[in-house]
Order: C-alpha cells, then sequence, then structure tokens
C-alpha cells in the first residue's frame, strides 16, 4: 500500500462550453429494445410452464392482493408459475432491485406496476434483453420499456365517471376536492387531468375543484389529508378519492365525525373496504373495475406474447380465458372495460 | 490492506472482529456463489454493486466521523436534496456539466452546517443530525415536491448502470474503489488519520497533542455531506429518476453497516476495511435472500441481530477473559 | 475568593430555567395558532381542536416514554417498530376475539411493549451496547418480526369491533384522555418519586450515580420496559384512531418522537428536561402540521420547518445554558 | 475500646498490579483516624472498598464485630458509610438540595417528595456548616470547594456511623479548612468513626488521634499520633532518604528560553510573568486551584489566553495554539495524565508517535514501521515495561504510562519542557527515575518548568520556586530560601494551621 498513492480522478469529463441540457438531450433517450420484432402468430398455441412474476407497488395493499389474486388464478389456468415479490414500500429504487432479481432468476413474464415511470425502465429493458416480457398493470411505466399496459379502464372513461358521481352528490354545484395518491402516480394523474376538462364544460361550470391533496396511499396520511381537506374547505360537498386507500381513509375519518352526512365520499374503492361506509351512509356510491380481472387479464397477456400469439403491435388479438377475446390498442395498451359503480343496494352482491 | 497487514500492526482487539467480519463475508459470499442459483453471475455482481454502491459511498466518511465519536445521521437526506436539485436545475434547463459539480457543492455545504452547529456551537451531533435529517428531506420535497425528473443524458446514465467494455466490472465500481483506497488510506496512513483516531479516543488528550478536533470534525462533516451529495448524483443518474424521497432511510443502514464493520460507536475504534466487509455482507445477503425468494423482512432480522452482535459478541468475550 | 452573602431566593433557579423552557413551546404553540386561527376561524372549531389533540395523543405516549429514557442519557429508536408490534397484535387479538374488553387490549399491547423493552434493557445494560446500537438493531428485528407473522395481510377497520374503534372515535375523546393520564403519572413519578428522581441522576452523571449506591442496571431497565410499555400503548391507540393495521404500521416514527423529545427541551445528553416539555414538543409538532394544511403551505415545509425546529431548540438551548452557567459562576456562594 | 470498623488483612489488584496487598487496621467510634501515603500507596482502593465500588480479592471487612460485604455502593450507604471523594460526584443537572438528599428525600403525601422539607434540611446543613450556599441552585457550576460542601453535607444528612474523607482540603482555602476541621471534629465527638486522608501533617495533627501509613500497598504501620512524629512518618511513607529521591544536578543556566509576559485569563489568573533559562528546573507551586495548571496549559496553548505574551527562544506564540507550541519546541506533560496525557484505549505505538505523525511520515504517509520504531526507541530509552507496543496504554500500569507520556515528549526534543504533576500516582522507583530523567533533561540544557504540588519533590528538584495564589504568582524563592514552610505561607497567605 505505501507505493500507491491516490490516483487523480477525473470524475466526469466537464466539457468546455456547451454541456449537456435537457433541451439537447430531448427524444435521444427513447431508443428502446426492439424486442418484440418478430412476427405474431395468432394460432401460437399457449405455451404451459411460463414463469410469470408479479411485482405490484408494494406488497401489503388490499387492492394489491386482489390484483394479483386474479393473476394467481389465470397463471394456474394456463398451468404456469406464479410468483409475487415485491417491496414493503412504495418505492421506485427497491423495485429495481427486484426486477434485477427476477431477470435471475430468468423468469419468462414480468407483470410490474410501476412507482415510477422512468425509474424502472432501464432495469425493464434489461429484462426484455433477457427475452423476458414485460407486462405492465395498474400503473404503467414508460412506453420504450414494456412490451403492453393493461389499462384497468380508459382514462378518459373514468375522468368522466368521477365528475359525474361528484356532480350527482354535489346536485350539480358546490366545493370539490381530490384525494389523490402520490402526486407522480401516472394513473392518477391522468385521471385528473380528464377531470379537470370535464369540470371546465359547460354543464359542470357550477362544480369547484378547490384543492388536490396527496395522500401517498398511505393510511395514515390519507387519514390526516382529509381531516385537513374538511377544515380548510368548510363548504366542501364532496371528497373524490381515485385511490382506495384514500377513500378508505377519508370514509373512515368522515363517518366518526361531525361532518358525516355533510360531505360526500366518492372515488374507486374496494367493495369489501367500503362496505361498512356504504351501510352507515358515509358513502353514497362510488366505483371500480374488477381489480382481480386486471391481474388475471395480465397473466394471458404476458402469455400469449410469450408464446409468439401477440407482439405488441396495435390491432392483434387475443384470448384473455373466461374474459374473452381482447384487442390491442395504441401504444400497447388493453383496455379491461369499463368501471362498475357500487351503491347499497348492489354492493352485497361483490366480494373482492 | 490486507487482513494480515492488519493482524500484523495488530490494532490491538479491535483486529479480532476487523478479520472476523471479513472472514464471514467471504464465507457468506462462498456460500452464497454455491447454493443459490445466479448468485454468481456476471450481471448479478453488476446489479450488486449497484445496489450496495450508495450505502458504500456514504459509509466510507462516515466511518471517519464514527470513529471520532461523532455520527452524521443526515447523509441520506442530503443524497436526496443532491438529488432533488439535481432535478431541478436538469428542468431548468442547466447542462449536466455544471449540475453534477453544483450537487457535490451542495453536498459539501450541507455538511458544513452540520459541522458548524457541532464543532462551532457544539452541539450534539446526534441531535443536530437528526435535525438536519428533517431539514435537508424536508428541502428535497420543498424543491421538487413529490414528482419526478426523468430523461437524464443517456450517455451518463448509461456510463453509471454500465460495466467497463469487454469486463462484467461496473464502471461505479472505479468510483467506489478509488474513494475506498483514498479514505482508507488517510484514515490508516497519514497524520490526519491519526488525529482522527485519536480524537475519538479522547478529544481533550488530542488537543493536548496538538491537533485541533474542531476543524478536524468540521471536514469530515464537510467530506460527508459532498460523498452524500455524489451518491445522490449517481443515485439519480442510476434510476434516471431524480426524486425528493430517494434515499430515504438511508442513514440506518449505512450506520448499521459501518458498526456491523467493528467501528465502535464511541469513537476511536474502526478499520476502514471491516466496514468495507460489513457493507458487502449486508448488501450480498440481501441479494441472495433475494435470489432464494427469501422476503426482505428476514434481511432486516437478520441486520438487527447482526448490528447488536457485533457490538455484543466482543464485550461478552472480553468480559469472560 | 471575596464572600457574597445571597438571600436565597423563592424560587429555584433550576426550576425557573425550566419553566422558561417549557413557556417557549407554549409561546410558540400560542403564536402559531393565532396565526393560523387569523387566516382561517374553522382552525379553532371543535371538530378541528379534536383532531389535533387526537392525533398528538398518540406521539405524545411516544414522546413521554422516550423523555424517560432520554433523561437516563440513553435512547430508544425502536418505539416506531415496537408500536407497530404492538398494533397487529392488537389487532389480530381482536379480529379473533372481537368479545375482548378494550382494557384487556390496552394491557396487552402494554405487555407486548415491555417485553421489548426488556429485551432493549437487558442488552443495553448486561451487554453493555449502546442504546443506540440495540434500539437501531431492535428497530429492524422486531419490525422483521412483524413483517413476518403479518405477511401481507391488513387488519381493516370492518374486522374491528365496534366498541374498540369508538375507543378511538367516540365523542368521549378516550384517546387523549388516556394520553393525559399516562402523562400526568409519568410527571409526578419522575418529579416526586426517588425513583424518578435517581433518573434524573443517572443521566445527570452516571459515575456519580454508580457512587451514590442507585440501581443503576435496574433503573436502565425500568426506563427502558417504560418506554416500550409506552410503545405498546401507543400501538393500541393507533389501531383504535385508525382502525387499518398493516404490518407496517408506525413505520418511521421514531424520528417525530426523538425530534418531540428534543423540541420539548429535553437534553440529549441527559439529566435534564420534562414529559411536560416532551408532550408539548408533540402538540407542538403536532400543531404545525395540521396548521400547515390549514394556512395552504405547502405540506413539504412540514419536515423542513420540524428539522429547523429541532436545530433551532437545541442551539437555544445551549446558548440559555451557556448564560446560566456563566451566571452561577459568579454567584460564588460560600462565606469567607 | 472496640473498634467500630475492621479492615481485615484486604488486597486487591487491578490486572497484573497488586493495589493494595493485605491491608489491616481498625477504626473507632468517636475518633479520627488519619491514612498517610504517597500517590499511588493504595489509599484510594482501600477508599473504594470502603465505599463498595471495589470488592477485595480476600481478606474481609467488619462493622460493630460483624462481618460486611459490600456488593456495592447502596450496601456501603446503608451501613452508615460516607464517603467524600477527592473529586466531588455530584450532579450536576439537580438541584443542591436534592444532591444531597438524593436517595434519603423525605417523603411526604403518598410517599412523594416533601421539597419544601428537602430544601430545609439542605438549608439547615449548610448553617450547621456555616455556609450560605442556595440549595435550590443546581450543582452545576459550583466551585470545587463549594462541591467538596455539599459532599461534606451530604454525608452530615446521612448520620453516617463511618466517614471516610479523601483529601477533602486539597482545595480549600485556610478558612474553608479550618470550617471544615470544626465540622469534622462534631461528628467525631457526635461518635462517628472518621478516616481522613491528607499529604498535610499539619491538618493531621490538628485532627486525627491515630494514623495508619501505607506504602507501595502495604499496611507499613498503625500508631497513636501521639506516639510517633512527623519525621517518624515521613520517614515509614517514603522509605528512603529525601536527598536519594530527588537528585539534581547543579547545572549552570543559560540563556533564557521561556519568557512569560503579563499573563492573564479571566478569572483564572491575572498577570503571571516569569523566564526559565535553558538547565533551569523552575517549579511552580501552590494549591490545588491556584491557577498553575491553568498557567502550564495557556503556555502550550490548549488553554486560551486574554492577555500577555510567551515566548520560546525569543519567538513570539500565538494564543491558543498547540501546534504552534509544539513547532517552537514547548512540550507539556499534562496534570491528568489519563484524560490529557494518554489515549487509553490507543496503543503505546500510536500514543508515543502521535505529535509527530507529521514529521513521521514520508511524503504524507505513514507506514506504521517508522513509528513503530521510533516509539521503540523511545520507550527503550525511558525504560518502559510492556508486553507489545500494539498494547493498549491503558493496561500499563501508571508509572509505565507516565513514561509513555514522558517519551511521547521526549521525542519531539523539546527547548521548553512543561511536567504538570509529573510524579502523581506512580510507585517510587519510578518517581526516581523521572526526577534523574528530569535533572539529566535540565543538564543537556533543557528548560524545565514543573507543576507540583508535593512539596519535597518541589523543594528536591527546583531551582527556583514560584508560588502562586488564587491566580497570581505571589512570590519566587531560589534554591536555598525555599523551605517546606516558606512555600507554604506563600500558597495560602498565612502561617501554617498546626
Amino acid at each position: 500500500m505505501r507505493k500507491h498513492l491516490p490516483v487523480a480522478v477525473a470524475l466526469l469529463a466537464l466539457t468546455a462550453c456547451g454541456g449537456t441540457t435537457k433541451s439537447s438531450t430531448e427524444g435521444q433517450n427513447t431508443a428502446a429494445p426492439q424486442s418484440t420484432a418478430g412476427q405474431a402468430n395468432p394460432n401460437a398455441p399457449l405455451k404451459e410452464g411460463l414463469k410469470i412474476a408479479y411485482l405490484p407497488k408494494q406488497l401489503n395493499n388490499p387492492y394489491t392482493d386482489v390484483e394479483v389474486g386474479g393473476g394467481k388464478v389465470a397463471v394456474d389456468e394456463i398451468k404456469g408459475a406464479y410468483k409475487l415479490v415485491g417491496p414493503n414500500d412504495a418505492s421506485a429504487s427497491s423495485q429495481v432491485s427486484y426486477i434485477n432479481t427476477l431477470i435471475q432468476q430468468q423468469q419468462d413474464v414480468i407483470a410490474v406496476a410501476a412507482n415510477d415511470p422512468n425509474a424502472v425502465c432501464p432495469s425493464l429493458n434489461q429484462a426484455r434483453k433477457a427475452g423476458i416480457k414485460v407486462i405492465t398493470f395498474d400503473s404503467d411505466a414508460s412506453k420504450t420499456c414494456r412490451d403492453a399496459f393493461i389499462n384497468q379502464a380508459t382514462t378518459q372513461g373514468i375522468g368522466e365517471s368521477l365528475v359525474k358521481m361528484a356532480s350527482e352528490l354535489a346536485g350539480g354545484e358546490g366545493e370539490i376536492a381530490v384525494l389523490s395518491a402520490t402526486p407522480n402516480a401516472t394513473n392518477q394523474n391522468s385521471w385528473i387531468e380528464v377531470m379537470k376538462t370535464e369540470l371546465a364544460k359547460p354543464a359542470n361550470s357550477k362544480l369547484k375543484l378547490v384543492k388536490i391533496a396527496y395522500g401517498n396511499d398511505e393510511d395514515q396520511k390519507s387519514f390526516t389529508e382529509a381531516q385537513g381537506l374538511l377544515q380548510s374547505y368548510p363548504n366542501l360537498k364532496v371528497i373524490v378519492s381515485p385511490t382506495t386507500v384514500g377513500i378508505a381513509a377519508a370514509s373512515r375519518y368522515v363517518s366518526a365525525s361531525s361532518y358525516k352526512g355533510k360531505v360526500a365520499i366518492t372515488g374507486l374503492g374496494l367493495p369489501n373496504q367500503m362496505r361498512q361506509y356504504v351501510k352507515d351512509g358515509t358513502v353514497k356510491k362510488f366505483a371500480l373495475w374488477n381489480p382481480a380481472d386486471i391481474g388475471y387479464l395480465a397473466a394471458y397477456a404476458g402469455a400469449a406474447m410469450s408464446s409468439g400469439q401477440i407482439t405488441g403491435a396495435q390491432g392483434e388479438k387475443f384470448t384473455a380465458g373466461k374474459l374473452g377475446e381482447y384487442t390491442i390498442g395504441a401504444d400497447g395498451e388493453i383496455v379491461l372495460g369499463p368501471p362498475t359503480e357500487f351503491t347499497a343496494e348492489n354492493i352485497d352482491k361483490f366480494n373482492f | 490492506m490486507s487482513a494480515e497487514q492488519l493482524t500484523e500492526t495488530r490494532i490491538g482487539r479491535l483486529a479480532n472482529w476487523n478479520v472476523a467480519i471479513i472472514a464471514i463475508t467471504a464465507v457468506v459470499l462462498v456460500i452464497a456463489a454455491a447454493s443459490v442459483n445466479s448468485f454468481g453471475t456476471a450481471q448479478n455482481f453488476g446489479f450488486l454493486v449497484l445496489d450496495l454502491l450508495p450505502i458504500a459511498l456514504v459509509a466510507l466518511p462516515m466511518t471517519l466521523v464514527i470513529v471520532t465519536g461523532e455520527i452524521d445521521l443526515s447523509v441520506a437526506s442530503t443524497l436526496g436534496l443532491s438529488s432533488a436539485v439535481m432535478g431541478y436545475l436538469w428542468n431548468a434547463n442547466q447542462p449536466i456539466e455544471t449540475i453534477i459539480p453544483v450537487c457535490l457543492l451542495l453536498g459539501a455545504v450541507l455538511g458544513a452546517i452540520n459541522g458548524f452547529f457541532v464543532t462551532v456551537l457544539g452541539l450534539p451531533s446526534l441531535a443536530v443530525t437528526i435535525g438536519t435529517l428533517a431539514l435537508y428531506r424536508g428541502l428535497a420535497f420543498v424543491v421538487l415536491g413529490d414528482g419526478a425528473v426523468a430523461d437524464f443524458p443517456a450517455v451518463y446514465t448509461d456510463w453509471v448502470t454500465g460495466t467497463i467494455a469487454g469486463t462484467p466490472i461496473p464502471n461505479v465500481l472505479i468510483v467506489l474503489v478509488v474513494l475506498a483506497v483514498i479514505f482508507g488510506v488517510i484514515l490508516h496512513a497519514t497524520p490526519i488519520g491519526r488525529a482522527v483516531f485519536a480524537v475519538g479516543a479522547s478529544e481533550q488528550a488530542a488537543r493536548f497533542a496538538g491537533i485541533r478536533p474542531g476543524r478536524l470534525k468540521f471536514w469530515l462533516y464537510v467530506a460527508s455531506g459532498t460523498i452524500a451529495g455524489l451518491a445522490g448524483v449517481l443515485w439519480t443518474l442510476r434510476y434516471s429518476s431524480a426524486r425528493a424521497d430517494n434515499g430515504a432511510g438511508l442513514e440506518l443502514a449505512v450506520v448499521a453497516a459501518v458498526l456491523l464493520g467493528g467501528v465502535s460507536i464511541f469513537g476511536g475504534k474502526g478499520a476502514l476495511p471491516g466496514v468495507i466487509a460489513g457493507v458487502v455482507l449486508l448488501g450480498s445477503l440481501q441479494n441472495a435472500l433475494r435470489l432464494s425468494d427469501v422476503s426482505n423482512e428476514a434481511l432486516n432480522v437478520v441486520t438487527g441481530v447482526l448490528l447488536i452482535a457485533s457490538v455484543l459478541g466482543p464485550n461478552l468475550i472480553r468480559r469472560r477473559t | 475568593m471575596t464572600a457574597v452573602e445571597l438571600p436565597a431566593p423563592k424560587r429555584s433557579s433550576l426550576d425557573v430555567v425550566l419553566r422558561a423552557r417549557e413557556l417557549g413551546i407554549v409561546l410558540a404553540l400560542v403564536l402559531l395558532v393565532a396565526v393560523t386561527t387569523i387566516s382561517n376561524p374553522r382552525f379553532l372549531s371543535g371538530q378541528s381542536i379534536r383532531d389535533i389533540l387526537l392525533n398528538t395523543a398518540i406521539l405524545a405516549v411516544l414522546a413521554v416514554g422516550q423523555a424517560v429514557v432520554v433523561i437516563t442519557r440513553n435512547i430508544d429508536l425502536s418505539v416506531g417498530s415496537v408500536l407497530g408490534l404492538s398494533a397487529f397484535t392488537v389487532g389480530t387479538l381482536l379480529q379473533n376475539y372481537p368479545g375482548i374488553p378494550v382494557v384487556f387490549a390496552l394491557l396487552v399491547g402494554a405487555g407486548v411493549g415491555a417485553a421489548c423493552g426488556v429485551l432493549n434493557g437487558v442488552l443495553v445494560r448486561y451487554g453493555n451496547v449502546p442504546a443506540l446500537v440495540v434500539t437501531l438493531g431492535t428497530l429492524y428485528v422486531i419490525r422483521g418480526v412483524t413483517y413476518f407473522w403479518a405477511g401481507g395481510s391488513q387488519i381493516n377497520a370492518d374486522e374491528l369491533p365496534p366498541s374498540f374503534l369508538n375507543f378511538g372515535t367516540a365523542d368521549i375523546p378516550w384517546l387523549v384522555i388516556l394520553a393525559v393520564v399516562v402523562l400526568v403519572v409519568t410527571a409526578v413519578v419522575l418529579r416526586s418519586y426517588r425513583t424518578g428522581r435517581e433518573l434524573y441522576a443517572m443521566g445527570s452523571s452516571p459515575q456519580a450515580a454508580q457512587l451514590a449506591g442507585i440501581p443503576v442496571g435496574r433503573r436502565t431497565i425500568g426506563a427502558f420496559v417504560v418506554s416500550g410499555g409506552l410503545a405498546g400503548l401507543a400501538g393500541v391507540l393507533f389501531a383504535a384512531r385508525f382502525g387499518t393495521i398493516d404490518a407496517a404500521a408506525g413505520t418511521g416514527m421514531e424520528l417525530n418522537v426523538v425530534a418531540a423529545v428534543v423540541v420539548g427541551g429535553v437534553a440529549v445528553f441527559g439529566g435534564s428536561g420534562t414529559v411536560w416539555g416532551a408532550a408539548l414538543g408533540a402538540l407542538l409538532l403536532t400543531t404545525i402540521g395540521s396548521a400547515l394544511a390549514v394556512l395552504e403551505i405547502n405540506q413539504f415545509w412540514q419536515q423542513a420547518i420540524v428539522g429547523g425546529l429541532i436545530l433551532l431548540a437545541i442551539g437555544a438551548d445551549r446558548l440559555v445554558a451557556v448564560r446560566v452557567a456563566a451566571g452561577l459562576k459568579k454567584r460564588g456562594s460560600h462565606v469567607g | 475500646m472496640t473498634a467500630l470498623l475492621r479492615i481485615r488483612g484486604v488486597s486487591k489488584s487491578f490486572g497484573a498490579v497488586a493495589a493494595v496487598r493485605d491491608v489491616s487496621f481498625d477504626l473507632y467510634a468517636g475518633e479520627a483516624h488519619a491514612l498517610v501515603g504517597e500517590n499511588g500507596a493504595g489509599k484510594s482502593t482501600i477508599v473504594k472498598m470502603l465505599a463498595g465500588v471495589h470488592r477485595p480479592d480476600s481478606g474481609a471487612l467488619e462493622l460493630s464485630g460483624t462481618p460486611l460485604a459490600l456488593g456495592g455502593p447502596a450496601d456501603a450507604k446503608a451501613a452508615g458509610i460516607a464517603v467524600i471523594y477527592q473529586e466531588p460526584t455530584l450532579f450536576p443537572d439537580l438541584s443542591v438540595a436534592e444532591n444531597i438528599a438524593m436517595g434519603r428525600q423525605p417523603l411526604g403525601r403518598f410517599n412523594t417528595i416533601d421539597r419544601a422539607a428537602m430544601v430545609s434540611q439542605a438549608a439547615r446543613l449548610f448553617t450547621r456548616l456555616g455556609v450560605s450556599i442556595d440549595p435550590n441552585r443546581p450543582a452545576r457550576g459550583l466551585s470545587i470547594a463549594d462541591q467538596q460542601l455539599v459532599e461534606i453535607a451530604k454525608a452530615l444528612s446521612a448520620d453516617a456511623r463511618v466517614v471516610v474523607m479523601d483529601e477533602p482540603t486539597a482545595a480549600l482555602t485556610g478558612v474553608e479548612v479550618e470550617r471544615l476541621f470544626a465540622v469534622a471534629r462534631s461528628l467525631r465527638d457526635g461518635g462517628a468513626a472518621l478516616l481522613f486522608i491528607s499529604h498535610r501533617f499539619e491538618e493531621i495533627t490538628a485532627l486525627c488521634q491515630r494514623v495508619t501509613i501505607m506504602r507501595d500497598g502495604r499496611h507499613m504501620s498503625t500508631d497513636l499520633l501521639a506516639d510517633t512524629s512527623v519525621d517518624e512518618m515521613v520517614r515509614r511513607m517514603v522509605g528512603r532518604d529525601l536527598d536519594a529521591l530527588f537528585p539534581k544536578q547543579d547545572v549552570v543556566p543559560g540563556a533564557t528560553v521561556l519568557k512569560i509576559d503579563g499573563l492573564t485569563r479571566d478569572p483564572v489568573f491575572h498577570d503571571i510573568s516569569f523566564e526559565v533559562r535553558a538547565g533551569e528546573i523552575v517549579a511552580l507551586a501552590g494549591l490545588v486551584g491556584s491557577g498553575r495548571s491553568e498557567v502550564v496549559q495557556s503556555i502550550f496553548g490548549v488553554d486560551p489566553r486574554d492577555a500577555g505574551t510567551v515566548e520560546v527562544a525569543g519567538k513570539s506564540l500565538k494564543p491558543g495554539k498547540p501546534k504552534h507550541a509544539m513547532a517552537a519546541g514547548v512540550a507539556l506533560v499534562p496534570e491528568d495524565r489519563r484524560q490529557q496525557g494518554l489515549l487509553m484505549e490507543l496503543s503505546i505505538e500510536r500514543n508515543v508517535t502521535l505529535p509527530r505523525s507529521r514529521s513521521l511520515s514520508q511524503l504524507g504517509f505513514l507506514t506504521g514501521s517508522r513509528e513503530r520504531r521510533s516509539a521503540q526507541e523511545w520507550t527503550e530509552r525511558l525504560k518502559t515495561k510492556y508486553g507489545r507496543l500494539s498494547d493498549e496504554v491503558g493496561t500499563l500500569s501508571g508509572g509505565n504510562q507516565q513514561k509513555v507520556v514522558l517519551a511521547k515528549w521526549l521525542a519531539t526534543k523539546p527547548k521548553v519542557l512543561i511536567v504538570d504533576e509529573p510524579t502523581r500516582g506512580i510507585d517510587v522507583g519510578t518517581k526516581a527515575e523521572v526526577h534523574r530523567l528530569m535533572s539529566s533533561l535540565a543538564a543537556e540544557g533543557v528548560a524545565v518548568l514543573m507543576v507540583s504540588s508535593e512539596l519535597p519533590e518541589v523543594l528536591g528538584m527546583a531551582d527556583r520556586v514560584l508560588v502562586m495564589r488564587e491566580g497570581r504568582l505571589v512570590t519566587e524563592l531560589s534554591r536555598s530560601e525555599a523551605t517546606e514552610e516558606a512555600v507554604m505561607f506563600a500558597a495560602t497567605g498565612q502561617e501554617a494551621t498546626v
């Protein structure tokens, strides 16, 4: 060690002038491996024994449990090997480690709900280079780093449905607020965008969106945020929470507070979690697609792709077990179907 | 510095744990390579290095800080703020060649703030850095909010995730090795290192030997902040995503790794090779357990038990003799 | 040495300093509430106050326990994990035996926490391992155990007996009452019982405590048991208040707890501070959180403000200490 | 008369060092018993055994005829043994009243502490002691003398049957000592057994009836004070002639090396001026707390100074910069070996070479081998006994530790060597070696400034004696003028209380 003087480190070469800026690199980073260059063969049989791994945003989330539960059913149907991994916190970096692990374990399909559309990209592309088919569900990653996206419903459809419910509950006019998950959750933001467009229409001119709060999909944070909304906006009529954690927390807060009956809660929720609040009158109606179907569809899409039935190109068709036939839309999107509205009348028919 | 050299110089009892942890790490690596499928692959090696890089980097100056008897719990928040500022400036269309030095400088300033409170005002470092832990993380959120900034230039992100051409050695490993050698040499083979140990063993006695503990600690905090800033840059480039919550909670893993590496929380004792072994041990255990489909939770328990055992074990042995 | 005869002041100078310290937090609190209320009068509405107090209750119980440990010159970083374990234990218990009375649930929670406290205390005392290391380790271990046990499962409000949820949300704020009881009892023990004073003595000078014949080992373990037990109790309150429990409950809480204690004027190196201060610290931190939401200040500022407050608090404490020390030195006391 | 407390053949070793070997003596109720011996003779170990801190390896204690097993300080307290340590052991954050009452606080309703009673109890004790300390103030910031008084109040409040005082007067002024003695006498006359440890024979003769002498951990003798003389006691304590102990060679002083002018640090010392010439040993004498150590620490730069100059060989030293002083050739062997002189947990090698780590480096790097060689050389020169150079310095005996400190500083080849209590707590043999060493250094032309509380050492070693009292330099005595009485007179500002 004595003779080894510290080596001068050139950290990163500094260019003398005109460095690399965001605008100078715009559009350069979209190059993605074209792993789906091959031809689709619609008649290829579904392979058996496919290793299909689910990587949700985080474990220990009831919604996630239902989603991946549907996935397990589908994987069993096609005689594949089901696997579930995931972080305990909804962070992008820990998802990356899991993707890396799945690459090492040579899975055939990774079904992932991305915590950050960009952070998981390099790893997902590495997976695709290794021949793994990447299906995103629930929350999409960048288009350039996945093969297909299972969209629970069209963004437009959900946004419209949320505004429609809010308008009905508010009686057509008044203040409404949104309690979302994290501010960079892709799906949440696109729904909120649609909501804003809808609210700008003359028919909804008397509805006023006063605030978008973020509960980070954490129960306690969402609970506190709901509290804050009601304190800050005394005239608030409706809280719209397009996330299952948020709507449950908000309902629980309102049901035990003096706001019960004065403020309506709606949004996207799980019937099992919401049953109590629907029955005690805190919540009149809310909506959701069947999350189990998302996981189910992801398995079939992944299997179809792995078997060569589809490549992810627009217009290709495949059959997803009990759900029937699906067609791949633009940018590799596969839309599950319209959401269901739940009310006191029909809620007991659902168990998830 | 090799294990033999250490035993040769015989840094008292400390050497025992240092050698032990290196041996344990080696054994774990061998067992993992033999029994866990694809643990030993080149690609997995790359992933392993990338996963433990931030902890390893931050642990280097942290080792020196803890040897002086202080602690810096704000490192992960410094990393986060560095990442957030990097995203902010990138969005503001600044060239990345400017942003990276700015982030390192920012880290240095954040470290200097810690150093100021600890050495000039003489406040307990535990309390100060818990305060700045919250402060810096909070500022990161203020700068970037909950959003993420992506689209960093591929040249840079590819370099961070890439390997040296034609080898399975990740590029970032060079950065890590160079810095580890620098910090190792400083700690174990320079007058500064001697002063670090002296201050940790007894600040008063060190002053009586002509050392200025305050100034030394101040610069160690600056070093700690700068490296945390660098870790923030590398983290951002690796995930190509600048976020305010990057690296949250990392400080505990770093402190755990450093203590596991045989550094005394009371200061005055420790060696860098042990710390590196501690980092590698934690990282490879995590990696191997994950590959074996053992849940993350098991690792939490293992980390905690190892941490306590690393201090308890030598204590019990000493008591018996 | 010049002889200066001073009439013994009626009020102890020590008490005055401590009072002033707590008064500072109260002032900050009043200022904060005033500013917020001016901008939005509903901040002082019954519901709002109720919410703040309910939220404070859990943090305050944790802060009281932490203060006891910090006063002895130790620290307990495992409280967040203990809270999680206790909440999940009690949740599971209530899920399976909905008939269990709330009091029993509270006792079970406190018992689980106290057991964790014994573990911490024994390792600190007999293992001779610094508290920071031990509790950092048990932070991981206890959380890991909880995850192992809970797996992905979550206990939802509808799975818990209504009587228990009522305890957390009823019109009578049981949580607040319980927190106040904990606070008062601990404060009285610390101030007016020999055991309590011995805790201060240990923190003030461990060597002198040893020489004074204080059973340092037993007291150290006792302090950790109190901290653990209260963290366990807080776990039950958490379950009752939020109704949804998973393995992650209380993650990262230790930071807020330590912050509350430090802001509340409990010296990190032991020997001084009161649980009143710690509880006020908890109230201040919670109120800041609510006020930011009401003032529509970006909530991201909250954490930064908490950090700034910690630095301010310890900085101010140091300045006051220097001043007081200088003052006391000048008051040379004995007659020539 | 039967003994209240019997110490019967106790021994205690720390590692390889036998601190106390088979010591027996008795304490009687209503009697003050002096325990004397040189530093390191084992007195403090006896004190700690009585306090329940150390358990004897063999031998036993007996209280009123029944065996007394002290498992810890609490047991000693319960047995009615109160110990007043050399360094007070108060709780700085607690009030004075509470410090006194700790563990015995008066209780009121529901067993709560009755604060008013506690405070008035403290106030009564202070009245009895004739001092006015505010019982409500925190102990932090009390002067050493006041802390000592609080300790005494503590012992009074416990109604202790056995009161052990370990050099309680070291930091007290004459008046304070008088008051303490009045209290001690009343305790003694009230039936308590006093064990009084002191270096001052006039105090011992003023207070005590019996005296036990220890040397090198062994019991030398126990006599009624009336049956012995100071000369006899000194002879037994030291075990050899004084002249042999302090072999200062006569040297013709050379040029002035160290020049101090108007050195002031508020409120510790004021306007200190003196010179030390090459080849000279100058002693700085005075009571503990008179500011001697602070002066030399300020000269060396570890403490700041408010005014005045320090010149070494004509070059002025910057204040507060030990490094600068070291570069100018000043070395300080500090008073407190364990806290200031050594890094107890580090190796002998590191300790010896620490101040020279820069000069031992090559191109800024240290490889260890040069340090090892240098440490080897210097420890050998000083005849230091140790196992390996890599051993923790804390494992060495006091004498060898002091040799390590000396080696550490002599290796810097100082022009000015400042030694603060150079022989405190080391055995007689080593003491002589240290003295010989200082003498030969002076002969080589080093200017030596020595702070010492041991009068024989001061008188034997010094060419000149500077005496400090309450932060001021009050007198300078030449070797021929310096007698025990003259120094004590100057240090206390009055005739010795005999």
